[in-house]
């Protein structure tokens, strides 16, 4: 790129705000074609499902768990940068970090939002869901706190509202320069949302303090979640699930998806919102070592794993070992392989790590990976558990993939709602970065 | 321009006025559905009252729900039985003819059940009976009742409670009244 | 009791110093000879659905006792051998503490129990279940008429998205009580109580009864040298006990 | 809000209004469905609500006479046990059994009598009333009767034992029609030939095998579908660990494992058709050996020369080293026992092979001896129903005479020769030219489908009836079967049927009949019984009866044994050759087939039971399908994988099936299982799978006049399709876990 | 009766000046409105390095760990369900609860810290004007019939505030 122009404040606010205040026919078609996905692919599905029961999945004897819950997984897992990351880099007060957070932590919140609609699908009668909560009732019964999924339930619900309190508090500012852009309904609303921020020296001494420990909370949090969720298999006995390994295997390999994620999405508003000034290469630059990074200690991991199950010797991990690399859904364990063990390493080169196309297909892929790697751990363990004479096998049906694409949709639209009422680029962090405005040196 | 949130939030009083009165006409269309068409009182095939029975009779209770005390379930008496007196007694009166028209017809009466608890609850009269609990307890003055009506709410809790109460063996384990 | 020894029973392992009973089974793998007889009493007894062909084929039938079968050596010399599997009412049950709702839990008999109207679908107890004899109603099934007439009005029907297993036909186990409490019994009898399983058993492989009696015939049989738990070293302290098939040795085929 | 205006007072008031109905509507929503609480109209006195009442009863689902204890609830049956008091199933009872239920609720009961309305088979009938039917059926008969065209009667059923069977015989005399003939696939023919021929008796003697202490089984599938598998199998439970410290030894000689294979200590897969020469071989080594020392024992040796083991070792597959081993398990053991069947027993010369096997029992002096055959006296029912069986040649004598036109009313009850005859014998278009076709029956199977009117039966828990089980245990005893519930149809039982058409047909029939209802008869035959046993008197019947009743069962409570029977070396010339001949040339046909009874469906009359359907075969765990075994190596050979649809050809057929790959089977051997492919047979059994007796040539057995089923070669030829069996195993190798049970160092 | 003046920068370091000078200058109700938190004005405006919002957050935390485990026990002890063989108050398990617990409440309180002590929402209106929240700094100066508006005016002018207005009351 040609040497860059550093915008003014008010350039700031001009051009964050156009993409909230401004809106056009691509973004009603993106918002109306991803809408209808989400209600004819999931919710009509779903609804069916509901109706007729869990049998309308492929789920069956030996794999009592599908995609539902694999998809769970997934998604909790590309919420995991987001807002894990923002943390991260505003403890490290790193800057780079100010241009990208926002949305970031957007994805996270969202992904949440998916992940909690496949705990209801995936449940059998999802009409007593709120059994799963610990609400006094008429029956006086509780919960089982014992239960990883319960720790789950914990663990999500928290970090659901800690990630969008996190959002809200950074946006406060941001709500107040909405308000002053605008009039009428929408002037008061963001009234509302803002608080009637001011900027007083009050409100930012306040605001940093409270989004600090926002941002301590949440750093543990994070890395929590992900290892309870990790602990819903390995808290079973199921050779092949049952291993020390998992925690830190699902928590770098959430964060690998997320941050790949971010990569995607940095790409899709930069070019759709125009936001070329403020997402830059150095963003991408420093996305792309942490990708490579992480995507080396994934790789670690799983070569440990099928080390240790092919060291152990026992039939049980290693019939399940067998079926996962050579079974039917051995291409699929190839592919994941390549996807999020190799390409990635093209990042070593700059000239790809700053590139735009490149890294936007790279992280593409690295997520296509890691949604088959969660596929493969529900898939390929379950049907080779103890028994061989209740050996089976798992294929998912039409209403469970139908479902999977349109979860996707769901984020899409929640996304694009998103994008045009809260600013996806924090105004007053990047105007942190800027040089401030000093008396021109005559 | 104004920063205050009071003032931007004036428009929307009335919208939430309006919900919380809608709110309160829910609970009320509910209160008044449970109050003037329960569900505890049906009118059954035959006005039948127990106040009449058991009241100014005296008959006792087991006299006509004779397998109360030695089956799980109580049984409402037969037809023959409810003949077994008034081929003589009361005869004329329009009820007693409905009953008369099922016994020629040799039909069972089809009775609306009051007490009724789910398919996956196991209950016992005889235990209940054995442990010396007086119908009242859990049927409520029935000798007061001209149509029968449900009391108690039969529900979970108000078992547990009693249960409890009264520290049934095992009276808080699952299987002791699931199935 | 106070409030101390409260707090002491809360904090024990696995909860219950005893069980008032622990029902047991033990599984004569020398006598068994695969008929399936079991199989069709506990279908009989616990209204397990009639699914059909379609949900068979999907692998979704529901049967809390199946016959497994393991081929030993190579034709001409080859081995049939049967292991009938139930839930082995584990002491130490994988299955019952992941259930977020505790639908599944056990009880002071030593009975690893399902609440049916209590389960929510999570289907986690089955997939931790390492014998697999967890069935999930994938479906609300129904009978043909009049096919319904034949379900025993002792075991409720089963809705679409609820997890069931085997019993130990704790509805005999009630009746048993239930009588002996009439007949002023602290407790019940040896051979009072039989799952239909055991009843039906035609070369009487099958025997339950109370390991906490030690006259019990049950208890007799436990410690018979040829026992053996299915799994063991999974440690999960299952309630059923087989006994070894005893091979004859000194002749392969001629 | 001091000043509400107008317009916002009635927006209140709707917000309100449409809140209400919404939570009024809400309530109504959530309440529970009315329920119903519906009394007696009369109470009966044994009956009281939410207790269940067990009523003894016999089991009718196979001939092996069990009887069964029935759970009733509120006046339906839940649930079926065996009879904890009777000597045959003690307590127990197999799948088959407890299927009952099925039978009794069947959703395919005919629940009406039927006329057929369109041509023959169309399957167009139209319900009728009882009088209707039993005054045309009655007034045929009788018109019939009165031009002296009875025997233009002819009356077919399935096994039909103990008064019934009497009844049926009297109603058939006195109506001057002789033919009268129970057709059933299970009836072991050659094995009563065999004992006519070696022990006189024309009766199967009680098999010991409680006490035995070696049991060596020719094909004999005891613990699957032989004779009376609940009895042996708990036999076989103290066979095996009944006595502490002395477990007894089972071997298995068959081409294709069966159950009782699988538990047997050995597994012997000789060729199939040989194994009444490896009984020969057997009883020579015996002999030789020493091991008989009767006074005829020249003679005897004399005999079994030509099959001395190092001479048939070809033929029969089976070295001489084993034999030798066999025989001196046999000489070693206290109690050896010997039996014979299934596939053993259906070769061209299954009489001749089950004969070697009695002769075995002799020489090995197992004869009227504990843990071996034991000869008990007569039973206390006249037994001539054995003469009813008809073999497969007298099926086909009598298919002669319908073929020629010469039957007008065949009266079927119970029996499905179209299933069970296999196509090429030609019967059911034989059965086509009968002019009336009178089915008695509960279900519209595939013989009952050509009937022209059909009388809807009562299923056997609805009926009167008793029955004494063949053998039984070896003493005298009757079962006693009385309706569990009242009858669900409008249905009778066939004892009142035939009692109500003798009052129709009149003449002399109502005196020779006088009984109105079978309940009656029964009655009046137990009490001939009772005043039997109690020396003339019919005093204390009363009581007698009630205990009858209460206990389902009655037996002489001492058995009174008949001596052994002197076996003479002569009946092995007499037998003649002991080996199977096949139909079909080896080099065009190089497989045997072996279609085998599944004791999930007997012969076919389990497969509209949905328990049965759903219960996973015990040795292959399929369901709901017919499949072709084969053994893996010939699998390989033929490249063929379970699943691949095979196109199996005899001389007389051709049927498409899957492969389904059995450890245990001979290579030369193709096993399929009877039971599928109804054509008509309710919902659970149409069109499901395909029968192998269509499959098997019209091979006879001479001496026995049985039907040769195990003696057909066929060729498999792979068509390409596949159909992906439904089975419930997985894997069935337990892959080193060690899953039944910790591995022992091999002494 | 009070008035505030408001005087609107261009550039920090006049704002920070300006502040500083009336400060000195014995005006105290001042309210100073940035773009983006500035240190050096958080120090005029006499904010110190910490904040009472850690107060909340810690006892948000305290409470968060207790209440998970005491919600966690009381529930497994209303109804004794023993499961796997496990006893009633099982800690692994429980510890975890009060591990999640313990963020939600300390997120949760922090939040209220937050409105506790930033004094937000703001109820009634305050003073403001909009190019505060772009690229102007302001001081905002309340001045009663003690002190001279003049001055405060003049200090501002000087101080090189680009505007000076009067907002009058509030």
């Amino acid at each position: 790129m040609a040497e860059y122009q550093e915008p003014t404040y008010a350039e700031v606010n001009r051009d964050v705000l156009r993409t909230m205040l401004v809106t056009g026919p691509k973004y009603w078609t993106a918002l109306g074609i991803s809408m209808t996905v989400a209600v004819v692919c999931f919710f009509g599905p779903w609804f069916y499902q509901i109706h007729v029961g869990v049998g309308a999945a492929g789920m069956n004897r030996s794999a009592f768990w599908g995609t539902y819950l694999s998809n769970f997984i997934f998604w909790i897992g590309l919420s995991h940068s987001g807002t894990l990351l923002s943390a991260v880099l505003h403890i490290t007060q790193s800057s780079w970090r100010k241009a990208i957070y926002r949305s970031a932590e957007a994805m996270t919140l969202f992904s949440l939002v998916t992940a909690a609609f496949f705990v209801m699908v995936h449940v059998g009668r999802v009409w007593f869901v709120h059994w799963n909560f610990p609400v006094p009732n008429q029956m006086g019964l509780w919960p089982n706190f014992r239960s990883p999924l319960m720790f789950d339930v914990m663990a999500v619900t928290t970090y659901l509202t800690a990630s969008s309190i996190f959002i809200y508090m950074g946006s406060v500012p941001d709500f107040a320069a909405v308000r002053d852009a605008s009039t009428g309904m929408r002037r008061r609303l963001y009234t509302i949302f803002s608080f009637g921020w001011r900027g007083t020296q009050k409100e930012w001494h306040t605001l940093g303090w409270a989004y600090t420990f926002f941002a301590v909370f949440v750093i543990p949090l994070a890395v929590s979640v992900h290892s309870i969720v990790s602990w819903d298999f390995a808290m079973s006995i199921v050779p092949s699930l049952h291993q020390t390994i998992f925690a830190p295997y699902f928590v770098c390999g959430a964060i690998y998806s997320g941050t790949a994620g971010i990569v995607s999405v940095m790409f899709l508003l930069r070019k759709f919102l125009g936001l070329e000034r403020y997402i830059r290469e150095i963003h991408l630059d420093n996305l792309g070592k942490l990708l490579i990074t992480l995507s080396l200690i994934w790789t670690y991991i799983n070569i440990m794993e099928v080390f240790t199950g092919w060291f152990s010797g026992s039939s049980f991990e290693y019939e399940a070992m067998k079926f996962r690399m050579f079974g039917f859904y051995g291409p699929l364990y190839w592919e994941m392989l390549l996807f999020c063990a190799l390409v990635p390493l093209l990042m070593l080169f700059g000239k790809i790590r700053k590139n735009w196309r490149y890294m936007f297909i790279i992280s593409i892929l690295i997520n296509i990976g890691m949604l088959t790697e969660r596929f493969l751990i529900v898939a390929t363990s379950q049907p080779r558990k103890f028994l061989p004479d209740a050996f089976g096998f798992y294929f998912p049906s039409p209403v469970e993939i139908s479902i999977t694409v349109g979860s996707f949709a769901i984020f899409t639209t929640l996304f694009l709602v998103f994008v045009k009422w809260v600013p996806c680029v924090s105004i007053y962090e990047v105007k942190e970065t800027l040089q401030p405005l000093r008396k021109r040196a005559t | 321009m104004s920063v205050s949130v009071l003032e931007a939030l004036q428009p929307f009083k009335k919208p939430v006025l309006l919900g919380l009165v809608g709110l309160l006409g829910f609970l009320v269309g509910d209160w008044a559905n449970g109050r003037f068409n329960s569900d505890s009182a049906p009118v059954q095939p035959i006005e039948f009252s127990h106040r009449i029975h058991a009241s100014e009779n005296q008959i006792p209770c087991q006299y006509c729900h004779v397998y109360a005390a030695r089956t799980p379930s109580a049984g409402v008496p037969s037809v023959s039985k409810c003949m077994g007196c008034h081929q003589s007694i009361a005869t004329e009166s329009p009820e007693i003819q409905k009953l008369h028209g099922y016994w020629e017809a040799r039909q069972p009466i089809p009775w609306i059940k009051v007490h009724d608890v789910p398919d996956f609850v196991y209950f016992t009269h005889k235990r209940h009976i054995k442990a010396d609990l007086e119908c009242e307890q859990c049927h409520g003055p029935v000798e007061t009742m001209d149509r029968i009506t449900r009391v108690e709410s039969l529900r979970m809790p108000w078992c547990i409670d009693c249960h409890t109460e009264n520290q049934v063996e095992h009276g808080r384990d699952c299987w002791t009244c699931h199935k | 009791m106070s409030t101390a020894n409260t707090l002491r029973d809360y904090l024990k392992p696995g909860y219950y110093d005893e069980f008032d009973y622990h029902w047991a089974m033990t599984i004569d793998l020398d006598r068994c000879t695969g008929c399936s007889a079991c199989v069709v009493a506990c279908q009989a007894e616990n209204n397990l659905p009639i699914v059909g062909e379609k949900r068979f084929s999907e692998r979704r039938e529901i049967k809390w006792l199946r016959i497994e079968r393991y081929w030993q050596g190579e034709y001409p010399d080859i081995k049939l051998r049967f292991l009938p599997m139930l839930c082995q009412h584990c002491d130490q049950a994988p299955c019952e503490t992941p259930c977020p709702v505790a639908a599944t839990y056990h009880n002071q008999d030593g009975l690893n129990t399902q609440i049916y109207n209590r389960c929510i679908g999570t289907r986690t107890c089955a997939v931790y279940c390492p014998y697999e004899v967890r069935s999930f109603n994938w479906f609300t099934y129904t009978w043909d008429e009049p096919l319904e007439q034949q379900l025993n009005p002792d075991v409720t029907v089963r809705e679409k998205g609820v997890m069931e297993k085997c019993t130990f036909c704790i509805q005999r186990i009630r009746i048993a009580k239930d009588k002996a409490k009439d007949d002023d019994r602290r407790r019940v009898r040896d051979g009072e109580v039989t799952p239909a399983c055991v009843q039906s058993c035609p070369t009487e492989a099958m025997v339950f009864g109370d390991s906490k009696d030690p006259d019990s015939k049950v208890s007799q049989m436990l410690n018979n040298p040829r026992g053996f738990k299915v799994l063991e070293d999974l440690n999960t302290l299952p309630s059923v006990v087989y006994l070894q098939k005893v091979e004859e040795q000194g002749h392969g085929h001629g | 809000m001091a000043n509400i205006s107008r317009r916002d007072f009635l927006k209140f008031i709707g917000a309100g209004g449409i809140g209400a109905g919404a939570g009024y509507i809400y309530a109504e929503s959530v309440k529970k469905t009315v329920e119903f609480l519906v009394p007696q109209v009369i109470p009966p006195e044994d009956w009281s609500p939410g207790v269940a009442t067990w009523y003894n009863s016999l089991c009718g689902q196979c001939p092996a006479g069990c009887g069964i204890s029935v759970r009733i609830r509120e006046g339906r049956a839940k649930k079926i046990e065996g009879n904890p008091v009777h000597p045959v199933n003690q307590g127990r009872l197999c799948a088959l059994g407890q299927s009952g239920l099925n039978a009794l609720y069947n959703p395919d009961r005919i629940r009406t009598p039927l006329r057929l309305t369109g041509a023959r088979g169309s399957g167009e009938y139209e319900p009728i009333d009882w009088d209707e039917a039993m005054t045309s059926l009655g007034g045929r008969l009788g018109s019939m009767k009165i031009q002296g065209a009875a025997d233009r009667i002819h009356l077919l059923t399935g096994t039909v034992r103990g008064h019934l069977d009497l009844l049926l015989a009297r109603f058939m005399e006195q109506l001057g029609a002789p033919t009268y003939l129970q057709y059933d696939y299970t009836h072991p023919h050659s094995l009563y030939a065999a004992n006519r021929m070696v022990f006189g008796v024309d009766r199967l003697p009680y098999y010991d095998i409680r006490n035995s202490d070696l049991l060596l089984s020719f094909g004999a599938d005891y613990l699957g579908m032989w004779i009376s598998p609940v009895h042996h199998s708990l036999s076989y439970g103290h066979l095996r660990q009944g006595r502490p410290g002395h477990r007894g030894t089972c071997v298995q000689i068959e081409p294709r494992m069966s159950l009782s294979g699988a538990s047997a200590d050995r597994w012997i897969p000789a060729p199939p058709g040989t194994e009444g020469l490896l009984a020969l071989a057997i009883a020579e080594a015996l002999v030789d050996g020493g091991g008989y020392d009767g006074a005829d024992r020249a003679d005897w040796s004399a005999a079994l020369r030509p099959f001395k083991a190092s001479k048939l070792a070809p033929t029969i597959g089976v070295d001489a080293a084993v034999v030798a081993e066999l025989t001196d398990a046999i000489r070693r053991a206290e109690h050896p026992l010997a039996i014979g069947g299934g596939p053993a027993a259906e070769g061209s010369h299954g009489t001749a092979a089950m004969t070697a096997v009695n002769v075995l029992n002799h020489l090995a002096g197992s004869l009227g001896r504990r843990g071996g055959v034991l000869f008990g006296a007569d039973p206390v029912v006249a037994d001539d129903w054995r003469v009813r069986q008809a073999s497969y040649a007298r099926m086909m004598e009598h298919a002669q005479i319908m073929g020629r036109g010469d039957v007008d009313v065949l009266l079927l009850h119970g029996t499905n020769p179209v299933f069970n005859l296999p196509q090429a014998s030609g019967y059911t278009a034989a059965l086509d030219k009968v002019g009336t076709i009178v089915a008695l029956s509960s279900f519209m199977d595939d013989t009952t489908a050509m009937a022209d009117l059909i009388l809807p039966t009562n299923v056997y828990l609805e009926s009167w009836g008793d029955d004494v089980p063949e053998p039984g245990v070896g003493l005298p005893l009757a079962t006693l079967s009385q309706p569990v519930v009242t009858r669900i149809h409008d249905s009778r039982s066939a004892g009142d049927i035939v009692l109500g058409l003798a009052h129709q047909i009149g003449g002399e029939l109502p005196a020779e009949l006088p009984w109105t209802t079978m309940e009656e008869y029964i009655r009046h035959s137990w009490r001939q019984i009772y005043s039997v046993e109690a020396g003339g008197t019919d005093a204390g019947f009363d009581e007698f009866w009630k205990d009858a009743l209460r206990s389902g069962v009655w037996a002489r409570n001492r058995a009174e044994m008949e001596a052994a029977p002197t076996v003479s070396p002569a009946v092995l010339a007499q037998a003649g050759s002991a080996a199977s001949e096949f139909d079909g040339a080896e080099n065009d046909y190089p497989f045997v087939l072996q279609p085998m009874m599944t004791q999930g469906f007997v012969d076919g009359r389990g497969a509209n039971l949905p328990w049965q359907q759903e219960l996973p075969d015990p040795l292959t765990s399929v369901v709901f399908s017919t499949w072709v075994e084969l053994n893996p190596t010939t699998a390989a050979e033929l490249d063929l994988e379970e699943g691949d649809v095979v196109e199996v050809s005899s001389s007389a057929g051709t049927l498409a099936a899957p492969v389904f790959i059995y450890q245990a089977i001979r290579p030369d051997v193709v096993a399929i299982p009877i039971g599928q492919g109804h054509t008509r047979f309710g919902r659970f059994a149409e069109g499901r799978g395909t029968n192998p007796l269509d499959l098997v040539a019209t091979v006879t057995d001479e001496s026995s006049g049985a039907l040769a089923t195990a003696a057909t070669r066929v060729t498999i030829r792979k068509t390409g399709e596949r159909l992906s069996l439904i089975k419930t195993d997985g894997v069935s190798r337990d892959l080193g876990r060690q899953i039944l049970g910790p591995a022992k160092e091999h002494a | 009766m009070a008035s505030n003046i408001l005087g609107l920068f261009r550039y920090e370091e006049d704002f920070i000046d300006a502040a500083e000078r009336l400060k000195s200058a014995g005006y105290d109700e001042l309210t100073l409105m940035s773009p983006i938190p500035l240190h050096d004005a958080e120090k005029v405006a006499g904010l110190g390095k910490s904040s009472p919002v850690r107060r909340f957050s810690l006892a948000g935390a305290l409470l968060g760990a207790f209440g998970g485990f005491a919600l966690a026990t009381f529930s497994a002890t209303v109804f004794l369900l023993p499961t796997g063989g496990r006893s009633i108050i099982t800690f692994p398990p429980f510890l975890v609860i009060a591990y999640e617990m313990t963020i939600l409440l300390g997120v949760l309180f922090t939040l209220l810290g937050f409105h506790v002590v930033s004094g937000l929402p703001a109820w009634r209106d305050v003073p403001y004007v909009e190019d505060t929240n772009v690229d102007r700094f302001s001081v905002v100066v309340e001045v009663d019939e003690k002190s001279d508006p003049e001055a405060a005016r003049r200090i501002l002018d000087e101080g090189g505030a680009d505007e000076v207005r009067d907002l009058g009351e509030y």
